[in-house]
């Protein structure tokens, strides 16, 4: 063969439609990048794409679909943790890699050899919120959680993660409120929260809610400052919050201002965004994710000599994936990145803060730390 | 064979089940949205057993349908004390606190989904769907059939011919809550993980569209209803993100044309090769 | 009347909806082996008589006696097993079921065990009841609407095939609500013919109400006159007919119209 | 008002309900319909009224085309049907009933005298006024679609079998009613009625359908004495059991 | 307030399924678009009253839309028959809506400077309030109009039996896309009174809402409009009440939990009367 395939497992259409589209076209820049330099031992890459709509069924015989018949060597996706959950299964059985950008419900990769996750954990993240917040000086005295329920990595958040860490980084934690993740209507948590106005306000949810309860917040007088893991980064997340987002500290795996790599990167993003229809200030993380995904797999595929013969695709498909899991910090865009045991990425994180509807960078923490 | 095709295969054989469960009640006049609720319960029961106590997914999976059945007859009662819209409303809560109390239920892994360690196949998957349908099919060519729908089109009558219009409705109910609880039991055995959302109400919408769209009327209605919702939009894959629009639009055109479903009683017989009545009547003249 | 051994007697049977009363303190009975016919005017209470006695309402007070039992405490689905079996005067046949179909239905009290509603009547060929029914129709004449959808059969023919529904239950006492309404003379004849060889050959008791005094004299032995749901007359066809309250208040002027003669 | 109509089909699916039948109601005529059960009488009456497509053939009404003309345009042409099967709506109280009666009209302001009208002609609704007419007996209902058939202030008014389920005595009454309305207000009437004696008695002409097809027309007179259709329409002759006098 | 947008769905649905017993599932859709178009009209420069009241002519024609292709085919089909076009016309919106705009949750700007109205700790904001109000009126003119007029009347018949409307004259193919845009405007102005409080919006906005739309239709009795209206606020505090003391974990039991319990206990609904009782 001349072309060496790789599967793209993507939401085409439902709730993620618009967060996969702008991963093809991240996934698309890095699959050139890599034909440009040569390709793979002189083959060229190859995306065959399966939409799965954002249902877990279809992840399914999608994985199915691009392992069995097309003998993709590697699958980019899927994209949620509920897609993960059935697919990772499905993948192991047919012994294909397969890796996430954006899945980040705790341990889901741990069961699995190959299903691996291009994202980090949200303690580990969240550590490094507080420790800039306090080399920051910035008032972290009392705190208060607000998370959803319904959603596994919005509960474990708000219940765990989030209040843990701020007592340990010595914040005093004074009230906790919860709501549903559809839920439109937050003037009833906010005045509790209001009651007893604190510092910070950790938030457990995914984007939508966290606009929702930024601008409820503001709307009441509230005045504290907004704290989150990666679930709320979203590029467009300032732009729609706007001035009542003013404050909000998170980490994120990717900023496009961090450095040139960056930079170019997101320059070029843009314009093809653009070019499709799609107005974006910047790459999400998650397009970074995508994007270095194809890295990892290209980098892999060289070091294992993978030579795409149909002969071969169990053995390379597992050498692939033993070289991901034993490979030493590679340097991708989103910086030097590894991958631990339990199948999640190390990766270095920033700390942005939200200033006039605009990210600005205040910490950076290497991988691992 | 091609290993979409089996995966196409599988979400087709438990939409078939599942269309079979909401089938019963409704050939019985009840519009059940509860169906993934009872799902729900089969899907979580079986997998409990069998990732507990180590049973075998041919005997955890019968045991989720019972689970579900029994569940389905402890609420038939006071919820079928309601009708229409009422009814399915109610079914629809029903469902919803399902859902909503395995999400609270940590034994099953709460909001965190549960994860299920014995794994059936295609053929397995296959054969529950044919033993449905088989079964559906016979009890439709028995008086109870027949019962079912004379409940269906007037209790009173019905009631008034020597019918147990409550026993009939009350079968109907739990046979289909039975039926979910085996959809819900293949789900949960094929797919290695299933979680409260799943079981949503947009699950049992979309089942419950199946049958509504093959035809209430005839048995071959729910099939050829899940068939079409599962294959559909399979075919629909080259039109990109126009895939869903198109579909519905296809829905709504098909209806447009046959506002009974697909398929309707009278259909069926002169399918069957039966000489229908004008031409007897014909014939007669 | 001489009720010497009545089938049925309804006592003192009382029946309000709201502040209206509808029925009030009737009392008859039926002969056994007879035709009682069960004559008003419009409103008068008859089809709610019937009503009553199946068991679609409860009674305000009173007694209903179907052979020494007072069914009236039955719950209505156990008084077609009682051997009580009726038609409707607005037809209500089940629109989504076939015409063989809606006469199986009627055979379901006698076929409504566990074992007998799990009975394919429609796979093996030769299954007793199904072939049943179709003898049924087959003799009122229908056979060749057996598998028609009922909704879109001719008023005359829904009325016939709600008749072999309720013959199908084999009952002892089979109450009749207008069976000859929206037939032509011609067809009216024909009914009353088979009616009465029915009967007759069954041992049915039956108990009709009719506007079509030919047709209720042709047929009854016995009539109940009913006004403002009390009892204003009963006797024979002739007797009724004589009575001046009866020619006043159902009959009307021309009661006694001929019919013509060729 | 003159209705005709010219080789009209009607069809539902694949049976043929009515195969071809012309006729006419001329200005002020009393015109009825016979036919055993499964004739197509009601079908004929409901493609007249636009309730059905006419499969083929025109219907005229005056000098207008009215084959293609929605049921409502029809009725505010003054044409009205009291249906098959009553067809009350059971969710209004009679009263409400009547008013709907009356939906197409424009002149409102004579509802109001008209309906105290057939209140008296028809003491059982005006008893049961506000009741739904879901509550009322067989023949209220045959009443109250009469009723609502006449406060639409038909020119030509059809009425599929009108006696069914009346007393002998309304019967009279809704037969010498519908002759007084011919009379008085010139009404045309087409009407479909199984009992034959009644509706031949009433009528100027008459036709016979067998199997959705034009058999006999003619006077009245004429159909009485013709043998076949007497012993298919009109039963034995012989007077049976009844007392004269 | 989120009452009130419950109660204006509510009578969306309760008009089209107590009208014309067609359990409209697209009205979540309209509503939606309702939401969608005021979004994108403000976007595109519009003050926002023009934006609003171009919304509603939107959503208005979405719902006529939806009356060309699926009443007027089905009006004699079995129950429940015609949920399956009102339920591909709400996936067609959305998908629409996701092809053409995406499917992230968009936000509008801050319209009303400092709107709101304090008394002690509570904050009400006014075009809150406003859009309360306007909803009661709007209501209460429709049910006059249900309930006194000849309309209403000729709309009562269609219900039961279009035939029969259309042998008495009623011209439904005229009335009853009537009835569809009265209901489109409701379950519009409900998506642009959300847009205009909450600021936000997106293409699945309507499920989440249409069902508790449904759920204070059903609670209220279906059919009767001010029940729609009593049902929404009722879903509305229960979701509050059960918010403050339960925690979110238990929300979703409590709300259907009373939903089921009040309709064992009352079958037809809260205000829904006995309907006529057939008989045999
Ligand atoms: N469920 C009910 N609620 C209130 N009134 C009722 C009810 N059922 C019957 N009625 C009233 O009782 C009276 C008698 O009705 P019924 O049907 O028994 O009359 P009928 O003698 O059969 O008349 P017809 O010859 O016209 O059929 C009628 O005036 C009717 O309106
Ligand atoms: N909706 C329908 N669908 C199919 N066939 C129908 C429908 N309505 C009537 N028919 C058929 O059309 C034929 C004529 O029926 P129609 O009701 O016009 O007869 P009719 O002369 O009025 O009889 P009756 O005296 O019993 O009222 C019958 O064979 C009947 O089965
Ligand atoms: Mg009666
Ligand atoms: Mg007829």
């Amino acid at each position: 063969a001349q072309e060496i395939l790789l599967g793209n497992l993507f939401a085409g259409a439902g709730p993620f439609a618009t967060l996969a589209k702008t991963n093809e076209i991240a996934v698309q820049m890095a699959v050139e990048e890599v034909n440009a330099a040569g390709g793979v031992g002189g083959k060229r890459l190859k995306i065959v794409s399966f939409d799965t709509a954002g249902k877990p069924e279809q992840a399914v015989v999608g994985v199915r679909k691009l392992a069995e018949d097309d003998k993709v060597m590697a699958i980019i996706g899927p994209f949620s943790s509920g897609e993960c959950r059935v697919a990772f299964p499905a993948g192991e059985r047919s012994g294909v890699v397969m890796m996430s950008m954006a899945s980040s419900a705790p341990k889901l990769a741990e069961p699995f050899t190959y299903g691996l996750r291009n994202t980090s954990d949200e303690g580990y993240m969240f550590r490094n919120v507080m420790k800039t917040l306090q080399e920051k000086k910035y008032p972290i005295a009392t705190g208060a959680t607000a998370y959803a329920t319904d959603d596994v990595i919005s509960k474990t958040m708000g219940e765990i993660v989030l209040p843990n860490i701020m007592k340990a980084a010595g914040t005093e934690m004074k009230v906790s409120v919860t709501f549903q993740t559809q839920a439109f209507d937050l003037a009833a948590q906010v005045s509790e929260l209001k009651a007893m106005p604190t510092d910070l306000i950790g938030i457990g949810s995914g984007p939508d809610a966290a606009v929702r309860l930024a601008q409820e917040l503001r709307r009441q007088g509230h005045k504290g400052r907004l704290v989150a893991g990666s679930t709320i980064a979203d590029s467009e997340l300032a732009t729609r919050m706007g001035a009542s987002g003013d404050g909000t500290v998170i980490p994120t795996t990717f900023f496009g201002g961090a450095n040139d790599k960056a930079k170019k990167f997101e320059a070029e993003f843009v314009k093809r965004a653009k070019a499709a229809g799609l107005e974006r200030t910047g790459a999400s993380q998650f397009d970074a994710a995508a994007y270095d995904i194809v890295l990892f797999y290209a980098h892999a595929m060289k070091e294992g000599k993978v030579t795409g013969d149909p002969a071969k695709l169990a053995d390379e498909r597992t050498k692939v994936r033993d070289i991901l899991r034993s490979m030493p910090p590679f340097p991708a865009l989103e910086g030097p990145i590894s991958f631990g045991k339990n199948g999640d990425a190390l990766k270095p994180v920033y700390i942005i803060e939200m200033q006039g509807g605009k990210w600005n960078l205040i910490g950076t923490h290497a991988s691992g730390s | 064979m091609s290993g979409y095709l089996e995966g196409v295969l599988v979400l087709l054989a438990i939409n078939v089940v599942y269309a079979y469960a909401a089938f019963l009640p409704i050939a019985a006049g009840q519009l059940n949205l509860g169906v993934a609720g009872f799902a729900a319960v089969g899907g979580y029961a079986s997998a409990y057993l069998s990732t507990t106590l180590a049973l075998s997914p041919l005997i955890a999976i019968p045991l989720g349908g019972v689970a579900a059945g029994l569940v389905g007859l402890g609420v038939a009662v006071p919820v079928l004390r309601t009708r229409g819209i009422y009814l399915a409303l109610a079914t629809f809560a029903l469902g919803e606190i399902v859902r909503a109390s395995i999400l609270n239920l940590e034994v099953v892994g709460g909001a965190a989904g549960y994860p299920v360690t014995a794994f059936i196949r295609l053929p397995t998957i296959a054969m529950f769907a044919l033993g449905v349908t088989v079964l559906v099919w016979l009890l439709f060519a028995t008086r109870f059939g027949i019962a079912i729908t004379a409940v269906h089109d007037d209790e009173r009558v019905a009631d008034l011919m020597g019918l147990d219009v409550r026993a009939f409705q009350v079968a109907a109910f739990t046979l289909g809550s039975v039926i979910a609880g085996i959809g819900g039991g293949l789900y949960a055995h094929h797919f290695s993980y299933i979680e409260a959302q799943y079981f949503s109400i947009s699950l049992s919408i979309s089942i419950v569209l199946y049958v509504l769209f093959g035809g209430t009327q005839s048995v071959i209605g729910p099939l050829l209803g899940a068939a079409v919702f599962t294959l559909l939009p399979e075919l629909l894959r080259g039109s990109a993100q126009w895939r869903y629009v198109l579909f519905a639009a296809i829905l709504i055109v098909v209806m447009v044309i046959r506002p009974q479903g697909l398929i309707t009683g009278a259909q069926i017989r002169r399918l069957l090769g039966l000489r229908s009545s004008a031409s007897q009547k014909e014939r007669a003249a | 009347m001489s009720a010497t051994d009545p089938i049925l007697t309804l006592d003192n049977v009382s029946k309000h909806f709201g502040g209206l009363a509808v029925v009030e303190n009737l009392s008859f009975a039926v002969r056994r082996g007879a035709c009682t016919g069960l004559i008003g005017p419009n409103g008068a209470g008859k089809t709610t008589v019937f009503n009553l006695i199946t068991g679609v309402y409860p009674i305000d007070t009173g007694r209903i006696v179907l052979d020494g039992v007072d069914i009236a405490k039955i719950p209505s689905r156990r008084r077609i097993h009682h051997g009580v079996a009726r038609n409707f005067q607005n037809i209500r046949l089940m629109p989504h079921l076939s015409t063989l179909e809606n006469v199986l239905v009627g055979q379901h009290c006698r076929n409504g065990g566990l074992f007998g509603v799990l009975q394919p009547v429609s796979l093996v060929p030769g299954n007793r009841w199904r072939e049943e029914a179709r003898a049924a129709l087959e003799e009122a004449g229908l056979a060749a609407y057996e598998r028609a959808t009922v909704g879109s059969l001719p008023y005359g023919l829904q009325k016939r095939i709600e008749l072999v529904r309720a013959l199908m239950a084999k009952p002892r006492l089979l109450l009749l609500d207008e069976p000859a309404a929206g037939l032509n003379p011609a067809e009216t004849d024909a009914l009353r013919e088979r009616i009465t060889a029915i009967c007759r050959d069954r041992g049915i008791t039956l108990l009709v109400v009719e506007h079509d005094m030919h047709f209720v004299g042709a047929l009854c032995a016995d009539v109940i006159v009913l006004n403002f749901g009390r009892k204003i007359a009963e006797g024979t066809p002739e007797h009724v007919r004589e009575d001046a309250l009866v020619r006043e208040a159902y009959l009307g002027a021309d009661a006694m119209e001929p019919r013509y003669a060729s | 008002m003159r209705l005709e109509v010219n080789d009209l089909h009607v069809r539902y699916g694949r049976v043929h309900a009515v195969r071809g039948v012309s006729l006419t109601v001329e200005e002020g005529e009393v015109v009825a319909v016979l036919g055993a059960n499964g004739a197509g009488k009601s079908s004929l009456l409901k493609a007249l009224m636009g309730l059905e497509p006419a499969a083929e053939g025109r219907v005229i009404l005056d000098d207008a085309d009215i084959t293609r003309w929605p049921t409502s345009r029809r009725v505010r042409q003054h044409l009205a049907l009291v249906p098959e099967g009553r067809r009350i709506v059971t969710s209004l109280t009679v009263h409400e009933n009547l008013l709907m009666g009356a939906f197409a009209r424009k002149d409102v302001r004579s509802v109001d005298a008209e309906i105290a009208d057939i209140y008296s002609r028809f003491p059982n609704l005006a008893a049961r006024r506000d009741a739904f007419a879901s509550v009322l007996s067989g023949g209220e209902q045959q009443m109250l679609a009469i009723g609502r058939g006449l406060l639409s202030a038909p020119k030509l008014m059809m009425l599929d079998e009108p006696s069914l389920g009346l007393s002998p005595r309304l019967t009279n009454e809704v037969f010498a009613l519908i002759g007084e309305l011919n009379r008085s207000r010139g009404l045309a009437i087409l009407l479909v009625e199984q009992n034959t004696h009644k509706a031949l008695e009433l009528a100027h002409r008459a036709y016979v359908l067998e199997l959705g097809r034009k058999v006999m027309e003619g006077l009245p007179s004429k159909l009485r004495d013709d043998p076949s259709l007497r012993d298919a329409y009109l039963g034995r002759a012989e007077p049976r059991k009844h007392v004269a006098g | 307030m989120l009452g009130s947008i419950y109660a204006m769905i509510g009578v969306a649905l309760t008009l089209s399924i107590g009208v014309l017993k067609f359990l409209n599932f697209s009205i979540p859709g309209v509503f939606m678009i309702g939401g969608m178009s005021t979004w994108l009209f403000i976007r595109h420069g519009m003050p926002w009253p023009l934006a609003g009241l171009c919304a509603l002519a939107v959503g208005a024609s979405a719902s006529l839309v939806v009356e060309r292709f699926t009443w007027r085919w089905m009006r004699n089909a079995q129950e429940f028959v015609p949920l399956v076009s009102s339920m591909a016309f709400l996936i067609l919106f959305e998908n629409l809506a996701v092809a053409y705009w995406g499917s992230d949750l968009q936000s509008l700007p801050q319209l009303f400077g400092n709107a709101d109205w304090r008394i002690g700790g509570l904050v009400i904001s006014i075009p809150q309030l406003l859009g309360l109000a306007l909803s009661i009126v709007l209501i209460w003119g429709l049910s006059l109009l249900l309930s006194r007029t000849r309309i209403g009347r000729g709309l009562r018949t269609i219900a039961e039996d279009s035939d029969t409307a259309i042998l008495l004259g009623v011209d439904i193919s005229r009335i009853v896309p009537i009835v569809f845009v009265i209901g489109g405007l409701f379950a519009a102005l409900a998506g642009v009174l959300f847009a205009l409080n909450y600021r936000q919006v997106h293409p699945f906005m309507g499920e989440a809402l249409g069902l508790k739309g449904i759920s204070a239709m059903v609670v209220g009795g279906m059919g009767n409009i001010w029940g729609a209206i009593a049902g929404g606020l009722i879903i509305g505090m229960a979701e509050a009440l059960s918010i403050r003391y339960l925690g979110a974990d238990f929300v979703d039991i409590s709300v259907y939990g009373l939903l089921l319990f009040i309709l064992m206990v009352r079958p037809t609904g809260l205000f829904g009367g006995a309907s006529a009782g057939a008989r045999a």
